[in-house]
């Protein structure tokens, strides 16, 4: 059996290369992969594109809005280019406008689909979402069933960085509550995906079969999170 | 008699109640959450966020945060009995396949043939689309709750929006400061409107032709 | 709360009107909803379309074969119009030779894929399976980053008839090992979805949310399956 | 010294020495099932199904099956250590979207340009595709296994198929009665060749021309 399990943090993120494009899941505070996020931070691979739901969050805990700030990333798809309010813009609003990175602004369904069918082998497939509004302009339309859709593509990526609750030494991963989101797709859309794992790492057979949110198949490195202040876990952050 | 506009939890207490047994509802960032906050008595209500909750409850009490699950506003929600998860393409395969009976958002503007804006505000180069524009398609019915007038006194109600469209003619019903709305094919159709107003008044700040019904009743919930 | 625990098959399927589009799970004997299958011969509804991966297995456990025995159906969506051997030939073959009923062959995976695009709202998508064989007759086709597509559109249905392991009394249900297959599309691509249950049906909140493998907003009407001989459960068969 | 053409499980043996510690591989209907019976050493090679099975075992005992499991031939199987369920959309996501590293698949026909046929007979009206067709595009390596002619005697490795095809293109290695075959962008090479027989009595058997690299060997598994 292979050996999927490493030691740190900096080693399994060790061979990122400059370029590379990285899928980052999290929604809200749970499901983010903090401390793969701040090893690819030490690790220092620059020119990255990221595909993640938001570009940070307002507060101190590790985030994608990290590698923002520290200008490693070159390009940004998501839902969110401007925070909902003014008051919460972070970082990569001023690179943004500034043109310092480049966005896709990305309808947050279109987003997933976009990675479960480039985990799916899906060549491109029709959405209603977004037809009438900026997001359709240039592209291709068509009239299904008498509603209008356009047409979008798959979304892959060498990397992705994923968070889970639990997992076995094969690489069988569960997650918790809402930390499930953008988590199962982005494993399985990426050539490598590498898990930050929140419990002991448990021995095969230890997770029920009927019971795995992401077959071991999907997955490639993991290290287990060491506990605080080592390893950075989720809190409740409200500045 | 002073002229009280409606207060928030009204407003979405209102929206709340065409809320029936059964139904699946999606609250948007903001205002709509209050809408959880209504005592829905016998009627079961599901409400779907897009992180893949399906059935989750109030607010978590301070200090009893589960770290795992958030609603939609990044709140620290509690769970529903009887709820499941999802991950985020099954997530929105409920709401883009029609499975939601309705979603609430906050909007900066609604047009009279159902389109409204709500992601992106005037000369900005960035937007927060999130789920709105899923939701605004997907879902059976799309209420909106929003302030009637901007701080600066413009209308929300309007012809047609200024702002870049979040999705077009799908709002069926809007609750505002001034009254509940409800969107048809001639316009908008003034239903419910706030104690102490007058007609005029309300299409006074309205940037819209209102169609005022002969059954028009006081705003009340 | 609305009662969605029906307390027979027959109860369970009487509205179901001539003319339904209705999908049947299964993939081998685990996951067919036997006793309601069993409760629509009874009931009579006729000219229906089924969508199903194949159409019955040899042996003398109730599936769709005997309702396309006793000539329900008009037309039937499947993966399987022939049986791998000869000697396995079922009354399906017969009938669609002679032109009775009408068949529509798809390739399993575009078959399950279709089913997922009908209960999530995607208009159409594009395949690689199928190009260059009679699948992709009279498709469109349409070349993405250098590999031949073909265009194929989403499946819903009426009913479905659905098995699960266990459920609650709210209608989340639970599959054990490949009893899952089509089961979890198919009660989110129709309208309907009547379950058949083989444990006892649990109160709210006794299913762990992490894994309920089908949301209860899918499921609309469900029945305890009764022990046999009232009961129709799987068993080995080699005839 | 008789002509003895090698058996099932020879062949399906031949096949899985190809497989590679940490594969994922996917078992057509009929003779390729026997690849299971392989004896792996400390490869860990993980069988799917097109079920959503992701790491299925040998056969169930006699009175021991459990009725919930069957593999993609309908053979009630045993679950392997650290298995997973998936649906069967998610199981075509896995073949669709690249990640098996193998199938095994039975034909009535391979041409030489790796265009396969089995799913649908001569003159027939249906045919039984199955999951043939998403494997053949998705896998990385697309393996057959069959007899080398047909029971009349007829060819099966063939310039070009005379029946439907399953797919265009993919087929990257045979293994027959006869022998091991590749197939190249110049056509049918083969590798390893039954004992007993001559490069002649295979050529004379083989509806295409085959290669004969200097370097083959007897066939061993």
């Amino acid at each position: 059996m292979k050996n999927k399990v490493y030691s740190s943090f900096d080693e399994a993120v060790a061979g990122i290369p400059d370029g590379a494009t990285i899928m980052f899941p999290g929604f809200g505070p749970p499901g983010i992969p903090r401390n793969l996020i701040a090893a690819l931070i030490r690790q220092g691979a620059k020119d990255l594109i990221g595909i993640c739901n938001n570009h940070g969050a307002l507060g101190n805990l590790m985030d994608v809005g990290r590698l923002i700030e520290t200008e490693r990333v070159v390009k940004w798809v998501c839902a969110f280019t401007a925070a909902p309010h003014p008051s919460r813009k972070l970082a990569f609003e001023g690179l943004y406008e500034e043109g310092k990175i480049e966005a896709e602004l990305v309808p947050q369904g279109t987003l997933a689909e976009r990675i479960r069918a480039g985990g799916a082998g899906i060549g491109a497939f029709y959405t209603p979402t977004g037809v009438g509004t900026e997001v359709a302009e240039g592209k291709e339309h068509r009239e299904i069933d008498g509603r209008m859709h356009i047409l979008e593509y798959p979304l892959k990526a060498d990397y992705a960085l994923i968070r889970a609750r639990r997992a076995d030494k094969m690489g069988n991963l569960q997650y918790r509550l809402s930390q499930r989101n953008f988590n199962p797709l982005m494993a399985q859309a990426a050539t490598t995906t590498i898990v930050e794992v929140e419990e002991d790492i448990l021995e095969p057979g230890q997770i029920d079969p009927d019971q795995v949110h992401t077959p071991c198949i999907f997955v490639d490195r993991m290290v287990r999170i060491p506990p605080a202040p080592e390893g950075i876990w989720d809190a409740p952050t409200r500045t | 008699m002073e002229k009280t506009p409606l207060d928030r939890q009204a407003m979405c207490n209102r929206l709340a109640m065409e809320f029936q047994d059964g139904w699946v509802v999606n609250l948007g960032i903001g205002m709509p959450t209050l809408c959880s906050n209504y005592d829905f008595g016998d009627k079961q209500i599901i409400f779907h966020s897009e992180n893949g909750v399906i059935g989750y409850g109030p607010l978590a009490a301070e200090g009893e945060e589960d770290l795992h699950l958030v609603n939609a506003s990044s709140q620290y929600v509690t769970i529903a009995t009887g709820a499941a998860i999802v991950h985020h393409a099954d997530s929105f395969a409920i709401i883009r396949g029609g499975h939601l009976d309705a979603t609430v958002l906050g909007a900066y503007e609604v047009a009279e043939n159902g389109d409204f804006a709500n992601y992106k505000t005037a000369g900005r180069k960035g937007g927060g689309i999130g789920g709105a524009m899923d939701l605004a398609v997907g879902a059976k019915q799309v209420f909106i709750a929003m302030e009637h007038s901007t701080r600066e006194g413009e209308p929300r109600l309007l012809q047609r929006c200024n702002l870049p469209v979040t999705a077009v003619s799908v709002v069926t019903k809007v609750v505002t400061t001034l009254g509940l709305f409800e969107v048809t094919p001639e316009g908008f159709k003034l239903m419910e409107i706030a104690p102490s107003f007058t007609t005029d008044d309300v299409q006074a700040q309205t940037g819209a032709t209102l169609i005022i019904p002969d059954n028009l009743v006081e705003f009340n919930a």
